[in-house]
C-alpha cells in the first residue's frame, strides 16, 4: 500500500506500523473517568467494512502518527493526516 | 588523565573505504551529528535564531549545505544539524548556546555510521537497496528509507553522490548490504 | 447414505451411480428453533452437534455464499492443543479430543493426520516460556514434549542448524498435534447436520435482525425474513459486520491473514512447524504441497487478499530455516479475515439481547477449535450456560480484567 | 543424437548447438530452444507423468501455462524441482530429469493407479480410511504421501544468490507481443517513464509464433524492429525474462526476474533471480491469451497438443512435433495451425473441425462437424479415432494431434484484487471484469481483443488513456480476422476418461461426481475434485471445468461463475522471495562497542534482538559456562565488575513539560525529581499491565534521559510519540533515540568507585555523587554521563562516553583498575546478579503481569492520570489471591531448578486445578551455593516461608522447595549504597 503521507507525499506502507482505529485519539481523563469509559476506549471497535479511519505511525520516516482514512474493503485511501493536527482539533471542538 | 582512542564504526582506527566497479563508498567519521527540534510553538524563534546563527533548517524531505553547518530536515519541526567534527565535535553545546531555549537539541553524531557513496550513477545501486526513486529526485533530496532491515537516511548530492547515515551498531551489516548489492550490479 | 471402503469398491465396480447429494439444497422455512449465521466450519459443527448431542431440531444454518467458503476453507489446517493459559488450554484440548474421534462420529474422512507440531526454541527465555507451556499442557491432560536440539536435528537434519542468524536450541513438541484436510471438515459437519434434518442455506445473505423489546425474533435475509426463537452468529472474519445489525460493537478488528502453498513435492516435511526466530510456519500437505504462514498483514481489512511485505516477510522466515527450499516455488497465496480480539482469545458468550448468542474473535486459531468451538456453543445455544471448558470466553473478562493473553501484547489486536 | 525432428525457419541460432541431457541421455539444441522444444526436435514427446495416475504426458503447450511436462532441472543444492520444459531455456551443460515416477518415466509401477483408476474417483479418499482408527497415520496417510507430490526438493543449500529491488515509473507494461509493444512504443515516444516487462527471453509474443505480416515487415521482424527502438529510448527498461507475478494494492507490482536461469551457474557475485517491487502509477496488462484444449476420451496422451503450440514449435523454434499431424478444433485459429504446418511441409492428415458447415480449407481433409473421440498410444500418440458429422467413426494414424477450444485471455494479474472475470459469449471466454486493481488498463488478448489488429490498437489506446497523451504512433496494418468459434468443451461419448485438469487427472467424469453429490458450487467442483490446484493454477482446464458444470446442472456459464486466479501469476522460487535475508544474513546484527574487545577475549555472545551480547568471557582454563558466570559473578561482588548495558534504550526527552509528560506515561511520579538524580520508573500499557521499566535521570530543568529495557527499546519510542503526538498535543516534549550515540558500561561491585575514580575527571565521593545521582562529567576531557544505579544490588555506576570511545574506555578502566582485578561480566552473570536482588526482567515483564504481580503495586500513582491507572484496577488485575513475585530455593541445596517449572502444595497432584503458578527465572548462586529463581505464585506473598514443590513434567523433575523474599541478597541494600 501507499500512504500519502500529508508532508513527505506517496510513502510505502512498509514504513508504518499500523495501530488501529483513530478514535484511540480520544482517551478519557483518568482522573475523571471509571473502568468502564476506559473498557470502552480501550476495548470496542466499530470495525467497519468500508470507510475506516485509523492511526498510523512513519516509524522507518518521519515518525508522525497519522490518521489514515482508508476503505477497509477496498484498501483506497482517501485522506491522511497529521494525528498531532487532527487531536488539536478534536480538543477544540471539546 | 585517560586519552581514549576512538574506534570508527566498522572497529577500525581508520575510516573504512571500499570500492567496487564504479563505486566507492567511504566511511566518514570527521562529521559532528546533533538533533535540532522546535520546543513547541517555538517554531519562529527557533528560526531567527538559526538564520543568526547560519544553521540551515531546510523544508521536509531535503539537505541544505552552509558552513560551517550544513542539515537535513527528519521530522516536522526537526533537524539534523552536520558540521566538521574537528571544529565541532561539542556541536550540542555549539548550537545549544546559539538556539538557546527554542530548540531541544540532542546528540547524534554517535549514534550512526555515515557512508558517502560516489559512482557516475548510484540509480542501479540504490534501486537493489531501497525504495526511493533517486534518478527522479532532486539533488539534495534527504530521506529516511529501509535498507536490509535498517532505517537509514539517504541525502542525495547529486546522480552519483549521496550520503547514508545508518544505525552505528549495524554498520558492518549495512556495508555488507551495500557491497554485495553493488557485486550484484557491477 | 454410509460411507466405507466396501462401499467405495461397489460404487467404483457399478460406475459411481449410487452416490447421493451431501446435502440437500433446502428452501428457507418461515421459522426455527434455532439459526446458526455462518455456514463455516464453526457454524456448521455447531448445527451438527445440536441436532447430535443436545437433541435439538428446527435448526438452520445461513450461508451467504458457499459451505464451508469462509476460514474454514482458507488456513493452514494445523491442529493443536498447545495453549499456556487456564482460560485455553482446557478448550483446546477438548477440541483436540473431538478431532480424534470425529472422522468415526460423522462418518467422512477429514485426513485428522496427527504427525506432530514443533515449536522450535532459539532462545533460553523461549525455552523457559517452552517450559511452562509444555507444564501447563500436561496439567490440563494434553502431551507435550520438549527436544534438545539433537532430537530436532534428528528429525528435520535439513534445517539451518551451522549457519543460522538465530540458533536451533531445542523445540517443543505435541506429538497429537498435526493437521486436518480443511475443506473435509465443513462438508463432513454439514453432511453431518444435513442428515440429520438441519436446513443449510446457502447464498442466503443475512442483512437485519428483527428485535422486539430486547429480544430476536428473526433475521432479515437476502432470501426473506425468516423467523427464529434463537440466533447464533458464527461468521468470524465478518463478527463485526453482523452483529452491527444488533447494534453491538465488538472488542475485535478485522485482519487479513496470508497463506501460502508451494507446488506439490515429495515428502520433505512429516509434521508442523514453526520457527521461533521469524514469522513462519509450515507443514506438507498429503498432495505434496508446503502449506505454510506467518503474520498477519496488520491493518484492518475485509479484502480477502493481503500485500507483498507479508510474503517477502514469510519467505524470509522460511529461507532462515530451510536453506534447501529456496528453489522450491510458491505456488498460491490467498488471505483470509480474521476476527482479531482485544485479548487474542475468542468469545463465546450470551449477548444483551435475549436469544441472540455469539462466537468469534477466534484470530488466527479458528481452524483447530472448529469441534469444540461448535460443541460449546450448541451448548450455550440449547441449555443456556457456557460449557464448562470455554467459560472464560465472556464479553465481560475486558471489563473485569479477566484477559486471556497467550501473548502478552494486550488491547492490540494486530499484535496477537 | 540427430535432431529428428528439426525443419526449416524459427528463431533459433543454428550456427551454435548446445548439448544436454534429459534423463541421462544426451542431446543437442540450438539457442533460443527451450528444453522442451530441443526434447521434441529429437523426437521426444514423453516428458512426465501426471499425478495422480501416472499417466505418460508429453507437453501441450509452448508456455508457462504447462501442466504436463515439468521435469527436475539441475543437480545438487541446485535441483529444481517442477520446472516447465516449455520454459526452461536451453544452456549448455543442461541436465534435466523426469520426476514422480519409478523406477523410470518409460516404466513407471505407479502407472498401476491408472489401471485402477475407477476407485481413485473425485473425493472417493473422504469416503474411506476411517477404520480402524489408527491406521490413517500409521498405513494409509505415509503410503498416498509417498505417492504423492511431484519433484523432490534437495536437502542441500541452494548455493545460489537471490536479489530484491525496487523500480519507479509511469507506466509499466505486462507483456511484451504486439500489445505491450505498441504500447511501448506510444509512451515511450511521448517521453513517459515505461518497464516493459515479459516471461520470455525473446519479446514479441506470439508474433514470434506467428507468420503473418506487421506493416511491411513479418510480425516477428516488426517486433524486433521495435524492440530496437525502445531499447534506444532512455525513459524505457525493457525487461526480457521477467514476469510480473502480482497486483498489489495502491499500484504495486511483484516481478520476477531469471537473470541467470539461462545459464550453467550464476557469474560470481550475480543473483539467480531478483525480485522487483515496481512502484507505478499505471499498468497495462497485455498478457495475452492462453489457448484451452477439449475434453475428449484420452486427450492426455503425449503428442496431443494445443493447436498453437504445435504451431509456435513449427514457427518459432523450426520443430515439427510429429511426421503425421492432426489439428482438432472449434474455432478458425485451429486451422492457422494445418495451413502453417503444411506451409512448412510437416503432413498435415486431417483438420477435425466440430463446426458444421463453412468453408473448406484447400488442399487439407478438412472434416467439418467432426470430433475426436478417442485415441491411442501408450506412451505416446498413434491414432485418433473420429467420429465424423455423419455418425461413422474412423481411426487415423498420427504422431501428433493439435487441439483448439478457443483461447482464454490472460486475466490472471486483473484478478488479483478479486475481481471476477465476466464471460463474454462472443468468444466463449472470461475477460476481465469490474473493480480490478486501480490504474491497471487491460488491452490485446488479455482483454479478449484476439486480431492481431486489435493489439495493436488496444495497446495504443491504452497507453494513451493510462498516461493521458496526445499523441501517438500510426498503427501498422495487421490481420483483423473476427474469432470464429462455437464453443465445445467437451466431446460427449462413451465411458472412458477424459481430461480437464492434465496434471491433477481431474476428468469430465470427476465433473459429473461433483455434480452428482451437489458439489455445483465452482469453488465446491474445484475443492472436491482439485480442479486448477496444479502447478499450472488451472490456466488450461478450469474453463472448460466449470462449463462441464454449467451444462450438467442446466445454469449459464455467468450463472455457474469462475473461482478467481490469486498471485502469484506463475509461481515463484522462494529464494526469490526472500532475497539476501537468509543465513547469516536474515536479520542484521548489532554489534556493541565492546563487541571488538570481547572477540578478542574468545568471549561468548548471544542474540538479544538483533543485538549480540557477550554472554560469558571464559578465561584459559574454563571448560565450562557455569565456571565462567560463577567468577563473573563471584569477582564482582568481591571487587568490580564491568558489563555493557549500551543495548537498553535511551530515550532523550527534553521540554518544558518533559516531567509532567513522563508523569503521564509512567505509573510513579518524575515531575519532582530533582535535577541530577535518577529514579527507577515503571510504565504501564493502557490495559494496566506492566509494558516496560527502567531509570530516568533528570539531567537539567527541563531535560531527562530514560533508559528502557533493550527488547522494548523501539515499542517504548514509538509508544512515548503516540503519547506526545496523539494524547496530549499541547505538551511541550521533544524526543530523540540515543540509543547508539552513547557506549554505556555498568561498573559494579565494592571497588567500583574506587576504579571509576581512576578515569573521571570529578570527585565522584559518596558525598558528592550519591546514590541515584546522575551528571555530565569527563573523562580525561571527553564528555561523559555517569549514573549511580545499580542492577546488580552492588555498589555501581553506569558510564557512558560517545560510542567511537567506548572500546577505548573498557580497555581504560580495565588497565587503570587492574588493581582491583576487574573482570568484564556478560549478560548470564547480570542475570544472576539481578535474580539475586529480586529485579524483575524478561521473565517476569511477559506482557501478562501487572506491577501488583510483581510486588511493585505502591508504585502506581493513583493521585495524578498516567496510562494504565485506571484499568490496572479492574477486578481481575487486583484479586488479593493473584499471582506474586517470590523468590524460591530448593530445600536440598543440591537439587536443581527449571524455569518454567511450576508450583503445586506438597502432595497436590500435578493438574491444572493445583497449579500454583511458574518460575519465570532461575540461575545458580555462586554465593548462596544453590539454585535460586524468583517465580510468580498465587497469593505468593502469603506464602513466605513456606515449603512447596515445584514441578517439571517435562524432565520428570519434582523438587521441595522454600517460597522466601525475591530479595535474596542483600535484603537490606547496605552494599549499594556503599
Amino acid at each position: 500500500m501507499i500512504i500519502h503521507h500529508p508532508i513527505l507525499g506517496p510513502r510505502d506502507a512498509q514504513e508504518f506500523v499500523y495501530l488501529g482505529d483513530a478514535n484511540l485519539i480520544d482517551r478519557p481523563d483518568g482522573m475523571v473517568a471509571g473502568v468502564e469509559v476506559f473498557h470502552d476506549y480501550l476495548y470496542n471497535r466499530t470495525n467497519p467494512a468500508g470507510e475506516h479511519q485509523e492511526l498510523w505511525y512513519h516509524e522507518q520516516g518521519d515518525r508522525s502518527w497519522l490518521v489514515v482514512t482508508r476503505n477497509t474493503v477496498t484498501h483506497e485511501i482517501t485522506r491522511v493526516e497529521l494525528a498531532r493536527d487532527v487531536a488539536r482539533a478534536r480538543r477544540r471542538t471539546k | 588523565m585517560a586519552s581514549l582512542q576512538p574506534l570508527t564504526a566498522l572497529g577500525r582506527r581508520e575510516a573504512t573505504t571500499v570500492t567496487h566497479g564504479p563505486l566507492t563508498i567511504s566511511e566518514r567519521t570527521d562529521v559532528a551529528l546533533a538533533s535540532v527540534a522546535a520546543r513547541n510553538g517555538r517554531a519562529a524563534d527557533l528560526a531567527k535564531a538559526a538564520q543568526k546563527a547560519d544553521v540551515p533548517l531546510p523544508g521536509p524531505a531535503s539537505h541544505q549545505q552552509g558552513t560551517p553547518y550544513s542539515a537535513f530536515w527528519t521530522a516536522p519541526e526537526m533537524w539534523f544539524v552536520e558540521a566538521p567534527y574537528a571544529s565541532h565535535e561539542l556541536i550540542v553545546d555549539l548550537l545549544k548556546s546559539a538556539l538557546a531555549d527554542t530548540a531541544s537539541i540532542t546528540e547524534q553524531t554517535d549514534a550512526w555510521v555515515a557512508f558517502d557513496l560516489s559512482a557516475h550513477d548510484l540509480t542501479r545501486l540504490l534501486e537493489r537497496l531501497c525504495n526511493v526513486d533517486f534518478a527522479a529526485r532532486p539533488t539534495g533530496y534527504a530521506t529516511r528509507t529501509v535498507m536490509e532491515h535498517l532505517g537509514v537516511y539517504l541525502i542525495k548530492h547529486g546522480p552519483g553522490a549521496a550520503r547514508l547515515y545508518g544505525p552505528r551498531s549495524s554498520a558492518e551489516s549495512l556495508l555488507h548490504a551495500i557491497e554485495t548489492a553493488a557485486h550484484s550490479v557491477w | 447414505m454410509r460411507y466405507s471402503g466396501f462401499r467405495v469398491i461397489a460404487e467404483a465396480l457399478t460406475g459411481h451411480k449410487g452416490w447421493k447429494p451431501v446435502w440437500r439444497d433446502p428452501e428457507p422455512q418461515a421459522e426455527y428453533d434455532y439459526i446458526i449465521i455462518g455456514g463455516g466450519g464453526h457454524g456448521l459443527a455447531t448445527a451438527y452437534y445440536l441436532a447430535k448431542e443436545f437433541g435439538q431440531a428446527r435448526i438452520a444454518v445461513l450461508e451467504k455464499g458457499y459451505l464451508g467458503g469462509g476460514n474454514v476453507g482458507r488456513n493452514t489446517t494445523i491442529i493443536r492443543s498447545n495453549y499456556l493459559l487456564d482460560g485455553n488450554e482446557p478448550f483446546y484440548e477438548f477440541s483436540l479430543k473431538l478431532w480424534e474421534g470425529l472422522e468415526q462420529d460423522f462418518n467422512y474422512n477429514a485426513m485428522v493426520s496427527q504427525r506432530g507440531i514443533i515449536n522450535l526454541i532459539h532462545t533460553d527465555a523461549q525455552r523457559d516460556a517452552a517450559t511452562r507451556r509444555g507444564n501447563a499442557m500436561i496439567m490440563h491432560g494434553a502431551d507435550a514434549r520438549l527436544l534438545s536440539r539433537d532430537e530436532v536435528r534428528q528429525m528435520y537434519p535439513w534445517l539451518n542448524f551451522d549457519n543460522g542468524r538465530f540458533p536451533i536450541k531445542g523445540a517443543l513438541m505435541q506429538p497429537r498435534g498435526g493437521t486436518v484436510r480443511h475443506d473435509a471438515v465443513a462438508w463432513g459437519y454439514a453432511r453431518g447436520a444435513d442428515m440429520r434434518g438441519v436446513d443449510l442455506i446457502q447464498n442466503c445473505e443475512v442483512t437485519g435482525m428483527r428485535i422486539e423489546n430486547g429480544r430476536i425474533k428473526g433475521v432479515e435475509t437476502t432470501r426473506g425474513y425468516i423467523g427464529a426463537k434463537k440466533v447464533g452468529v458464527a461468521v468470524a472474519g465478518s463478527s463485526s459486520k453482523v452483529m452491527a445489525h444488533a447494534g453491538m460493537r465488538l472488542p475485535i478488528e478485522s485482519h487479513v491473514l496470508q497463506a501460502f502453498v508451494s507446488e506439490g513435492l515429495k515428502p520433505l516435511i512429516d509434521g508442523v512447524m514453526t520457527f521461533g526466530a521469524g514469522h513462519f510456519y509450515v507443514s506438507q500437505s498429503d498432495k505434496g504441497g508446503l502449506v505454510f504462514g506467518g503474520d498477519i498483514d496488520g491493518y484492518n481489512s475485509y479484502a480477502q487478499r493481503g500485500n507483498l511485505p507479508v510474503i517477502e516477510d514469510v519467505a524470509e522466515g522460511g529461507m532462515a530455516l530451510m536453506p534447501a527450499i529456496g528453489r522450491v516455488r510458491l505456488l498460491r497465496t490467498w488471505g483470509g479475515i480474521m476476527d482479531m480480539s482485544m485479548d487474542g482469545s475468542p468469545i463465546i458468550d450470551k449477548t444483551g439481547i435475549e436469544g441472540l448468542y455469539f462466537n468469534g474473535g477466534w484470530c488466527y486459531g479458528g481452524f483447530k477449535a472448529t469441534p469444540a468451538s461448535g460443541w460449546a456453543f450448541a451448548h450455550l445455544l440449547a441449555k443456556d450456560e457456557s460449557h464448562i471448558t470455554a467459560k472464560a470466553y465472556r464479553f465481560d473478562r475486558f471489563l473485569k480484567g479477566l484477559m486471556i493473553d497467550e501473548k502478552g501484547q494486550g488491547a492490540q489486536p494486530n499484535l496477537h | 543424437m540427430t535432431q529428428s525432428h528439426r525443419i526449416e525457419g524459427g528463431q533459433i541460432d543454428r550456427t551454435k548447438t548446445l548439448r544436454f541431457t534429459f534423463d541421462g541421455i544426451p542431446y543437442q539444441g540450438h539457442p533460443g530452444d527451450t528444453l522442451a522444444s530441443a526434447l521434441l526436435a529429437n523426437g521426444v514427446r514423453l516428458m512426465g507423468r501426471s499425478f495422480k495416475y501416472h499417466r505418460p504426458r508429453g507437453p501441450i503447450s509452448s508456455g508457462s501455462e504447462e501442466p504436463n511436462a515439468l521435469v527436475e532441472l539441475r543437480t545438487g543444492g541446485r535441483q529444481e524441482p517442477n520446472t516447465r520444459a516449455t520454459v526452461a531455456e536451453l544452456y549448455e551443460g543442461l541436465t534435466a530429469n523426469s520426476q514422480n515416477r519409478w523406477p523410470s518415466l518409460r516404466f513407471d509401477a505407479m502407472g498401476v493407479n491408472d489401471k485402477l483408476s475407477t476407485f481413485f474417483a473425485a473425493g472417493f479418499y473422504y469416503k474411506t480410511f476411517m477404520w480402524p482408527k489408527s491406521f490413517w497415520e500409521k498405513l494409509y496417510e505415509p503410503i498416498i504421501r509417498r505417492a504423492a507430490g511431484l519433484g523432490s526438493v534437495t536437502r542441500e543449500e541452494d548455493p545460489d544468490g537471490y536479489d530484491k529491488g525496487f523500480l519507479h515509473c509511469d507506466l509499466l507494461i505486462i507483456g511484451a507481443g504486439p500489445t505491450g509493444l505498441m504500447a511501448g512504443l506510444t509512451a515511450g515516444r511521448a517521453g513517459k517513464r515505461v518497464i516493459l516487462a515479459d516471461e520470455d527471453f525473446r519479446m514479441g509474443g506470439r508474433l514470434n509464433a506467428e507468420t503473418y505480416a506487421v506493416g511491411d515487415a513479418q510480425g516477428a521482424d516488426w517486433a524486433a524492429a521495435t524492440v530496437a527502438e525502445l531499447s534506444s529510448m532512455p525513459n524505457v527498461r525493457l525487461m526480457t525474462r521477467t514476469t510480473v507475478v502480482g497486483a498489489f494494492d495502491h499500484g504495486i507490482y511483484s516481478a520476477v526476474e531469471r537473470v541467470s536461469d539461462h545459464l550453467l551457474t550464476p557469474a560470481k557475485g550475480k543473483p539467480r533471480q531478483i525480485l522487483w517491487r515496481i512502484y507505478t502509477g499505471r499498468a497495462i496488462l497485455a498478457g495475452g491469451a492462453t489457448e484451452r484444449p477439449i475434453a475428449f476420451e484420452n486427450n492426455d496422451r503425449p503428442g496431443i497438443m494445443l493447436a498453437g503450440a504445435l504451431r509456435a514449435y513449427a514457427n518459432r523454434w523450426g520443430v515439427k512435433v510429429g511426421e503425421r499431424v492432426a489439428v482438432f478444433t472449434n474455432n478458425d485459429d485451429g486451422l492457422r495451425t494445418a495451413k502453417d504446418l503444411q506451409s512448412r511441409g510437416v503432413d498435415v492428415v486431417a483438420v477435425i473441425d466440430s463446426r458444421e458447415g463453412g468453408d473448406l480449407l484447400p488442399g487439407i481433409r478438412h472434416l467439418r462437424g467432426a470430433e475426436v473421440i478417442d485415441t491411442s498410444g501408450k506412451l505416446g500418440l498413434t491414432s485418433i479415432t473420429v467420429r465424423q458429422l455423419n455418425g461413422r467413426s474412423e481411426t487415423i494414424a498420427v504422431d501428433a494431434l493439435g487441439v483448439s477450444g478457443g483461447w482464454n485471455p490472460n486475466v490472471n494479474i486483473h484478478s488479483h484484487h478479486r475481481s471476477r472475470p465476466v464471460y463474454d459469449p462472443a468468444i466463449a471466454a472470461f475477460v476481465p471484469g469490474k473493480d480490478g486493481p486501480p490504474g491497471l488498463l487491460v488491452a490485446g488478448a488479455a482483454a479478449g481483443q484476439m486480431s492481431t489488429h486489435a493489439a495493436l490498437k488496444t495497446g495504443r489506446d491504452a497507453a494513451i488513456a493510462a498516461l493521458d497523451l496526445t499523441t501517438a504512433p500510426e498503427l501498422p496494418q495487421a490481420e483483423d480476422a473476427p474469432v470464429g468459434i462455437t464453443p465445445l468443451w467437451h466431446v460427449a461419448h462413451g465411458k472412458g476418461r477424459a481430461w480437464i485438469d492434465l496434471q491433477n487427472d481431474v476428468t469430465v467424469k470427476d465433473v459429473k461426481l461433483a455434480k452428482q453429490e451437489n458439489f455445483t458450487s465452482v469453488e465446491h467442483l474445484k475443492r472436491y475434485t482439485t480442479l486448477g490446484m496444479a502447478t499450472d493454477q488451472g490456466k488450461t482446464g478450469n474453463v472448460i471445468g466449470l462449463a462441464i458444470m454449467a451444462e450438467l446442472t442446466g445454469r449459464s456459464i455467468p450463472e455457474t461463475g469462475t473461482t478467481i486466479y490469486r498471485p502469484p501469476y506463475t509461481p515463484v522460487a522462494m529464494g526469490t522471495l526472500a532475497g539476501r535475508s537468509r543465513g547469516r544474513e536474515f536479520k542484521p546484527f548489532r554489534l556493541t562497542p565492546s563487541h571488538h574487545w570481547a572477540k578478542e577475549q574468545g568471549a561468548i555472545f548471544v542474540e538479544v534482538g538483533n543485538w549480540l551480547r557477550t554472554q560469558w568471557v571464559p578465561k584459559p582454563g574454563e571448560t565450562e559456562w557455569r565456571q565462567s558466570v560463577d567468577r563473573e559473578v563471584l569477582a564482582t561482588r568481591k571487587s568490580v565488575g564491568i558489563c555493557d548495558v549500551t543495548t537498553l534504550g535511551k530515550i532523550d526527552i527534553q521540554g518544558t513539560d518533559a516531567g509532567a509528560f513522563l508523569d503521564r506515561v509512567y505509573a510513579n511520579t518524575f515531575s519532582t525529581l530533582a535535577v541530577g538524580k535518577c529514579r527507577y520508573g515503571l510504565m504501564l500499557r493502557e490495559d494496566g499491565i506492566v509494558f516496560d521499566d527502567g531509570t530516568t535521570a533528570r539531567m537539567g530543568e527541563n531535560e531527562y534521559v530514560m533508559t528502557t529495557t533493550t527488547a522494548n527499546a523501539v515499542a517504548v519510542f514509538r509508544h512515548l510519540e503516540f503519547c506526545r503526538q496523539v494524547l496530549w498535543p499541547e505538551m511541550d516534549v521533544q524526543l530523540i533515540s540515543t540509543t547508539e550515540a552513547w557506549a554505556q558500561f555498568s561498573v559494579a561491585g565494592p571497588n567500583a568507585r574506587k576504579l571509576l575514580e581512576k578515569v573521571v575527571d570529578q570527585d565522584i565521593s559518596d558525598a558528592a555523587f550519591p546514590y541515584m545521582g546522575a551528571a555530565n562529567i569527563t573523562v580525561g576531557g571527553l564528555r561523559a554521563r555517569l549514573f549511580r544505579i545499580s542492577f546488580s544490588g552492588e555498589l555501581a555506576y553506569e558510564i557512558a562516553v560517545p560510542t567511537r570511545y567506548g572500546d577505548a574506555l573498557l580497555r581504560e578502566m580495565l588497565a587503570r583498575g587492574a588493581e582491583f582485578d576487574p573482570i568484564v561480566y556478560g549478560t548470564e552473570a547480570l542475570g544472576v546478579m539481578r535474580i539475586e536482588k529480586g529485579h524483575v526482567a524478561g521473565g517476569e515483564l511477559n506482557g501478562q503481569s501487572t506491577a501488583l504481580n510483581m510486588g511493585l503495586g505502591k508504585m502506581v500513582s493513583k493521585k495524578k492520570d498516567s496510562i494504565g491507572m485506571v484499568l490496572s484496577q479492574r477486578e481481575g488485575l487486583t484479586d488479593e489471591n493473584g499471582y506474586r513475585l517470590v523468590g524460591v530455593k530448593p530445600v536440598d541445596p543440591q537439587a536443581k531448578l527449571t524455569a518454567g517449572s511450576h508450583f503445586l502444595e506438597k502432595g497436590a497432584a500435578p493438574v491444572a486445578a493445583n497449579d500454583g503458578g511458574w518460575l519465570t527465572s532461575k540461575v545458580y548462586s555462586p554465593h548462596l551455593g544453590h539454585d535460586i529463581a524468583l517465580g510468580y505464585l498465587k497469593g505468593g506473598d502469603k506464602k513466605i516461608g513456606q515449603r512447596m514443590r515445584i514441578v517439571n513434567l517435562l524432565a520428570g523433575l519434582d523438587t521441595e522447595v522454600e517460597i522466601i523474599s525475591p530479595h535474596m541478597f542483600d535484603p537490606e541494600g547496605e552494599r549499594l549504597r556503599g
